[in-house]
């Protein structure tokens, strides 16, 4: 066995490695660094694993040797190497942005428990992400989870304490959820393997089990991924968190789930359930459409900026759902494109929002007058992530908007009312962006404010930069992202 | 006869009631817990109930086992070997935040703590 | 016959448990019914012959489980005050939830039906493997830990992560010594100390208690048991000593640095394991490789190292944890 | 010096880095607006270095990137854009030097952010001009409806700030809402957006849809203010003066009516759509929004104002005659495009320098005020002559081509409209005018004044004058726009 036969697993070995080392470094500034090299190290090994499946090819690596469906394997196709990329990647930039923040925020004497648990988030996320065992989601799916709430737990207010109550219900619900979904498709089958739960599930004849776990198993993710109405445990957890920790579970933890989604009800469900798509799209898609208009209302009338993008948040799920809910390739693409770019865009954001409060102390729009000049940098990402958010031309969200839109006109009559809810939406997103630069550029501060040092520092403006160039360069040129959604909604709905 | 050997599963669905229903409708962090593991609890009762095989014993064959032994499926006892730990865990976590959240807002009324932000 | 109807009865308790402790309004009561609402459901595993989950759940359910709820109390309170009556929303979802599953179940199979679709898939082939590729007799340690190891090493990690979310929510807060003296500490922090009798009694039971902890992790191959339930089992022996003895004591014995050393270096260990599986050539967690000549003692080697890790981390999660709730309610 | 293709990404990078530059040099007022006429000249040279190719027949063509797999951004200059960028470029020295004069005048604040962001603006203009597809031109349009705002908004009151409001959530609303889907309708239909002479539609799509479709680009479009989306650029008014001359007489209502006139002869193709019933939607939206827009300048007594709705007219002139559909019409359209430029970018200048001036603008207070201002009031004169259409102007010219192509068609309609029209715009402008020179006074100003700053009266008399020499050297430039029926 060569390295670059191990990487797959070395994609969750290297954190699971470093997490007890950081867990025990109790010098300043040792565990974010040893978090960080790991991180980093993931991102590497997860550009290189999304190198090899973009020629279209599939890698199974056998945990423990052990061959399907006895053993656990990983199966990294085209989809799966696209979100680890995100995951991974946003979990590195997150960290290197934060070196700074997080020093501010959180204290001396949780930090090595933080950086541990922040390094186990990011391995969860990959798990669930790579991993080709129905089970094994939930095992990771629970280290991610559980790392998240303590990354939420650490938020200066008290109220990060209460929402991260609420989180640890709902998110326990959630996964509960999806075990009784995968205790009743192991009733049926005998198999926890994906693969092989796809291959068995076309000879079972009672199906009502079946049925039941799609819906169980849909409704525990939706409720993990925050699709609207079961988005309550969002806006606080993301508003109360540390920014960082903010950018980090905003870019990647509600998409992973997501994800999840989409394999499960797509690469088993969707061949072997009559209909399935018919009823994925009854569930699906009054819960986006209303996801689409009530997050984006709920964001023009919240004051708190955090909370604001955590409604657009909202918004941008419902997106995602709408496009799964098409299943169609353009449709599937549309989704599975705007979760890297909503990961991008939100990510970027979330930045700047992480460095206006650095200087502002408060995350209160009116309170930012007079931003747009006083922190020209950290404002201008924040507006060219906002014209990503609106979907324009340029910035990733047109792309992701574009396919989603050709999804939606591929509906048919109701893909007509479709596309004009996908582009109310955006034009309601146009309005609270501009809510937020309006107060920037075009309110003078109160006289009587306390003035601003300047600009962030630049160990936190660079990294910002970084993503939201990336941002723009994704709006530019597609080509990965696209080539490897593509690929991977083809793969889901087995046109390949 | 058929019923009775769903009776387990109808167990299970009473459990799964009952757990969301306190986890849902009570206000008092605490009791939510307890309720959340019931919750959980009754999954575990799911998977178990899967394994048992009539006439049959634990899946533990010593070297000696005559041939036509029938054993329990090893394999739900796994998976929920795996999930008892976690449901421990969360619990763990949820407490140590009820804790904190007495210490911060001096209840764990989930109502009064709702008042007491809108008031912030 | 007897055992269905034991199972029947054991069945319609849980219910009548659970059903208490909705109603309840003490939570004192509503932890200790809880303790016996997982008591009664490790009998109920037990007849239906899975004995390692059993154990586990009688251990960490009733046992650990109960301990920290109770921590927990003293330092909340005893009395749920929510209102007696709230939204139909929960009342809605409930019955809703319960009637999808009763849908569902009209179609599984009857319990312990042999021709069952999860007896005839994956099952079979664990119990007819173990023997000739790990050879260990009991089965579920084999699947634990070699064919599933990878879970169970997510699972690892799991514990590890609800260790540091507990250290980090609790932990930073040190008794203010400076403020109370030492005596007053100590006094305060005593327990059942001035209980002659228990105390007498339980100290006789902590070595046992630990001894068994011992013997169930070193003879999970052979037997129910394994690195969860010996570490739990251990860490009940140190929580039943501090309880007995005060915090502080059982603090003296089991030192914080020692507890968090030996968690992170139990995760540590079952990584290591995994990664030295790689450097030998094999998978990630494939034991077979740590033994160039026999597989099979390969695995035995593997089995006994991981299992040792999970103990390890349990022991010491479970240790820091109850010194968390602790540790704080003496301030 | 430049290969073509280069030329056209300079035409881009220009600007660009001009407004970089233009930032960097903030502090330095001088430095500032040396680097604004550097630039605008440059830009000028650059894109007029292109004519003689095009003219010659040549489509300089660049292909950017790949942005969705078979779309790419890509530009390819043809007769229309070349036009347009050559118009707009050029125009941009008047207007700096123009904006020299009005900001100094005034002493406006954010002067650094007002002209980076035009800078932008400009840049975005030469995009749309250039685009080779759809796609292009949708993200310059984008652009330069983003770019605006910040001048639009200049002043930052409260009332200012909600007129921007309105202009932006207008333009992007509607293309957002309507443009783009719109375009990814085409683009599923054609498999392509590339702007083919010809068009790309012919036969993939049939009656009603091809009216649907024509609706949503026409209203899509917001910038070229067809009723009942034209309340943005009143809003606009709002903006300093030189925003308003260059860009809403110029380039951001030019981009809406260029759009849609491309949109026509490249997407769906003069003939195919010919031959559809519902082009006459069109017609009559276009014939509405002229008579409308007459009878709603007719009331305004605020200059600028006035001047909006006379720009909503005039660009329906042009809609009108894109959507005749005749040989004729279309070099029209395009040649009205320049004339109105000319004629319209006269008349707020001289707005402008009236409020520099006297601080006035309302029309009721400016009566004699052309004794005080004479240059200032004559050009001012010779813009609204062309904008009635009265020789020897350039509307002249231009609404000569529009009539011939409604006779061709034998469209009774956009004749009565014409007359009509031009009857009201006369009756709006004159009585004005003659009020200026012959009556006296009536509102004495704050302070005596004369003429603007010389800057702003050069700028205005070198318009006025390009107004004139339209209409004496057209020739060459109706020859160019008829290639554009070219296949």
């Amino acid at each position: 066995m060569t390295l670059y036969d191990q990487l797959p697993a070395l994609l969750i070995a290297v954190p699971l490695f470093t997490a007890p080392i950081a867990y025990l470094l109790r010098a300043h500034g040792l565990p974010w660094a040893a978090a960080t090299a790991a991180v980093v190290m993931t991102f590497i090994i997860s550009c290189s694993i999304a190198a090899t499946v973009i020629g279209g090819e599939t890698i199974v690596y056998e945990m423990g040797g052990w061959p399907a469906p006895y053993g656990i394997v990983l199966h990294i196709d085209a989809l799966s190497a696209l979100l680890a990329m995100l995951v991974t990647g946003s979990s590195a930039a997150a960290l290197i942005f934060g070196a700074k923040s997080l020093a501010d925020e959180v204290g001396e004497e949780i930090a090595p428990s933080f950086f541990a648990a922040w390094i186990l988030c990011t391995a969860g996320l990959t798990g669930m992400v790579v991993t080709g065992d129905a089970f094994n989601i939930f095992v990771f799916m629970e280290i991610s989870s559980l790392s998240t709430y303590i990354l939420v737990s650490a938020g200066p207010d008290r109220r990060a304490l209460v929402a991260t109550y609420r989180y640890i219900v709902m998110g326990t619900i959630g996964a509960t959820f999806y075990l009784i979904g995968v205790g009743f498709l192991y009733m049926s089958t005998g198999t926890l393997n994906t693969m092989d739960l796809a291959a068995r599930l076309g000879d079972v004849t009672e199906l009502r089990p079946v049925l039941v776990a799609a819906g169980f198993i849909t409704v525990g993710l939706a409720l993990k991924a925050a699709i609207f109405p079961l988005h309550s445990w969002m806006p606080n957890a993301y508003t109360f968190a540390p920014n960082v920790v903010t950018v980090f579970i905003a870019a990647a933890s509600a998409k992973v789930s997501l994800y999840v989604m989409m394999r499960i009800d797509y690469a088993i469900f969707y061949k072997n359930i009559p209909n399935h798509e018919l009823q994925l799209a009854l569930l699906l898609a009054p819960m986006a459409i209303l996801a689409l208009f009530a997050g984006s209302m709920l964001a023009i009338y919240e004051r708190n900026l955090k909370r604001l993008l955590a409604y657009s948040s909202v918004a941008q799920v419902g997106y995602i759902a709408l496009g799964i809910a098409m299943s169609s390739v353009a449709g599937l693409t549309g989704a599975i494109v705007h979760m890297f770019n909503h990961g991008v865009i939100k990510g970027g954001m979330f930045m700047a929002v992480a460095c206006l409060a650095l200087r502002y102390r408060s995350v209160n729009i009116a309170n930012l007058a007079g931003a747009g000049r006083a922190m020209p940098w950290t404002m201008a990402a924040f507006v060219i992530g906002g014209l990503g958010l609106i979907g324009v031309p340029l910035t990733p969200g047109f792309i992701s908007k574009w396919y989603l839109v050709l999804g939606a006109l591929e509906q048919g009559g109701f893909g007509a009312f479709l596309v004009m809810v996908i582009l109310a939406s955006s034009l309601l997103a146009v309005i609270y962006v501009w809510k937020v630069i309006e107060v920037a550029y075009f309110k003078e501060p109160r006289a009587n404010a306390a003035p601003i040092e300047g600009e962030a520092p630049l160990v936190m403006l660079i990294p910002t930069w970084i993503v939201v160039l990336t941002g723009i360069w994704l709006g530019i040129n597609s080509y990965v992202p696209v080539t490897l959604a593509t690929l991977g909604a083809e793969t889901l709905l087995g046109a390949r | 006869m058929q019923l009775l050997g769903l009776y387990n599963y109808f167990v299970f669905a009473t459990l799964l009631m009952v757990g969301l229903y306190c986890v849902l409708a009570r206000t008092n962090i605490i009791k939510s817990l307890i309720g959340l593991s019931i919750f959980q609890s009754a999954v575990f009762l799911l998977y178990i109930s899967m394994d048992k095989v009539d006439g049959g014993t634990a899946p533990i064959i010593p070297s000696d086992a005559p041939p036509d032994i029938i054993y329990a499926n090893p394999l739900p006892q796994v998976l929920i070997l795996t999930a008892i730990v976690v449901g421990i865990s969360t619990t763990a976590l949820g407490l140590a935040v009820a804790v904190r959240i007495r210490e911060a807002y001096g209840t764990i009324e989930e109502d009064k703590i709702q008042e007491m932000d809108r008031e912030q | 016959m007897i055992t269905i109807i034991f199972s029947l009865f054991l069945l319609t308790m849980l219910v009548l448990v659970a059903v208490a402790i909705l109603r309840t309004d003490n939570l004192f009561t509503a932890v200790m019914l809880s303790g016996i609402f997982s008591l009664i459901m490790a009998a109920n595993f037990f007849v239906l012959d899975a004995a390692d989950v059993a154990l586990t759940e009688a251990v960490i359910g009733a046992g650990i489980s109960t301990v920290l709820f109770l921590g927990a109390l003293a330092l909340t309170a005893e009395k749920d005050r929510s209102p007696p009556v709230g939204s139909v929303v929960p009342l809605i979802s409930a019955v809703a939830l319960g009637s999808v599953i009763i849908y569902a179940v009209m179609q599984a199979p009857r319990l312990g039906d042999p021709k069952a679709v999860v007896h005839n898939h994956v099952a079979p082939w664990y119990l007819e493997k173990t023997p000739e590729l790990i050879d260990v007799p009991n089965v579920v340690t084999a699947v634990l830990a070699s064919f599933r190891g990878y879970d169970t090493l997510g699972e690892v990690f799991v514990v590890f992560i609800a260790c540091m979310g507990v250290m980090a929510l609790l932990g930073r807060v040190r008794p203010r010594k400076d403020s109370i003296k030492l005596t007053e500490y100590e006094e305060r922090s005593r327990n059942l100390r001035h209980h002659l009798i228990p105390r007498i009694v339980g100290k006789m039971l902590v070595p046992f208690i630990v001894l068994f902890g011992l013997y169930v992790q070193f003879h999970g191959d052979f037997g129910p048991g394994g690195g969860f339930q010996a570490g739990a089992l251990v860490a009940a022996g140190v929580i039943l000593y501090s309880l007995l003895e005060g915090d502080w004591r059982g603090r003296e014995l089991v030192p914080e640095w020692f507890s968090s050393l030996l968690v992170a270096a139990g995760a540590f260990l079952y990584a290591s394991v995994g990664v030295a599986c790689m450097v030998m050539g094999g998978r990630f967690l494939d034991y077979s490789a740590l033994d160039s000549h026999d597989p099979v003692h390969g695995q035995h080697l593997g089995i006994l190292l991981v299992e040792l890790g999970v103990g390890m981390t349990v022991t010491g999660v479970m240790i820091t944890i109850f010194h968390a709730f602790a540790r704080r309610g003496v301030r | 010096m430049f290969t073509e293709s280069q030329t056209i990404l300079l035409s881009l990078l220009i600007p660009f880095i001009g407004a970089f530059g233009i930032a960097l040099a903030g502090r330095w007022p001088n430095v500032r607006e040396t680097v604004t006429l550097t630039t605008a000249v440059l830009l000028a040279a650059n894109v007029w270095s292109l004519l003689p190719v095009v003219y010659a027949g040549g489509r300089p063509e660049l292909h950017f990137v790949d942005m969705l797999p078979g779309l790419s951004i890509a530009f390819r200059v043809e007769p229309l854009g070349m036009l347009f960028a050559a118009l707009a470029s050029g125009l941009w020295i008047v207007n700096s030097v123009y904006s020299i004069g009005y900001m100094r005048g005034n002493d406006e604040k954010h002067q650094t952010r007002f002209y980076v962001c035009f800078a932008i603006a400009l840049m975005a203009a030469m995009g749309i001009a250039f685009s080779g597809n759809m796609l292009t031109l949708f993200i310059f349009y984008e652009v330069l409806t983003v770019s605006t705002y910040p001048l639009v908004a200049h002043k930052g009151d409260e009332a200012t700030v909600r007129s921007a409001r309105v202009y932006m959530g207008i333009l992007l609303g509607t293309s957002i809402g309507l443009l783009l889907p719109a375009m990814i309708w085409t683009y599923s239909l054609a498999g392509t957006l590339d702007f083919t002479p010809g068009g790309i539609l012919d036969g993939k799509i049939a009656e009603p849809l091809v009216g649907l479709l024509l609706l949503m680009y026409a209203y899509g479009v917001g910038k070229a203010a067809l009723m009942p989306v034209q309340r943005w650029l009143p809003a606009a008014m709002v903006a300093p003066t030189p925003v308003s001359a260059l860009l809403h007489a110029v380039a951001v209502v030019k981009a809406g009516v260029f759009t849609i006139t491309k949109v026509f002869v490249y997407i769906f193709g003069i003939d195919f759509l010919f031959s559809q019933p519902s082009h006459r939607l069109v017609i009559w939206i276009a014939c509405f929004t002229i008579v409308v827009s007459s009878f709603i300048a007719l009331r305004q007594t605020n200059l600028k104002r006035l001047l909006a709705y006379s720009t909503i007219g005039q660009l329906s002139y042009v809609v009108l005659a894109a959507s005749i559909l005749k040989p004729l019409s279309e070099v029209g359209a395009s040649m009205h495009m320049m004339a109105h430029a000319f004629g319209k970018i006269t008349l707020f200048f001289a707005a402008g320098a009236i409020y520099v001036a006297s601080k006035k603008t309302d029309i009721t207070e400016m009566r004699g005020i052309g004794r005080r201002m004479p240059w200032t009031m004559a050009a001012f004169s010779v813009g609204a002559l062309s904008m009635i259409g009265m020789p020897p102007t350039g509307g002249f010219i231009s609404k000569w081509y529009i009539l011939g192509g409604a006779i061709q068609d034998d469209n009774y309609l956009a004749l009565a409209t014409l007359v009509a029209s031009t009857l009201l715009n006369a009756a709006y402008f004159l009585p004005f005018i003659f009020a200026a020179f012959l009556y006296e006074e009536n509102v004495k100003p704050k302070k005596d004044h004369g003429e603007a700053p010389w800057p702003m009266v050069v700028a205005l008399t070198t318009t006025a004058l390009l107004t004139f020499c339209f209409f004496l050297f057209h020739q060459p430039i109706a020859d160019l726009e008829a290639q554009i029926l070219l296949k």
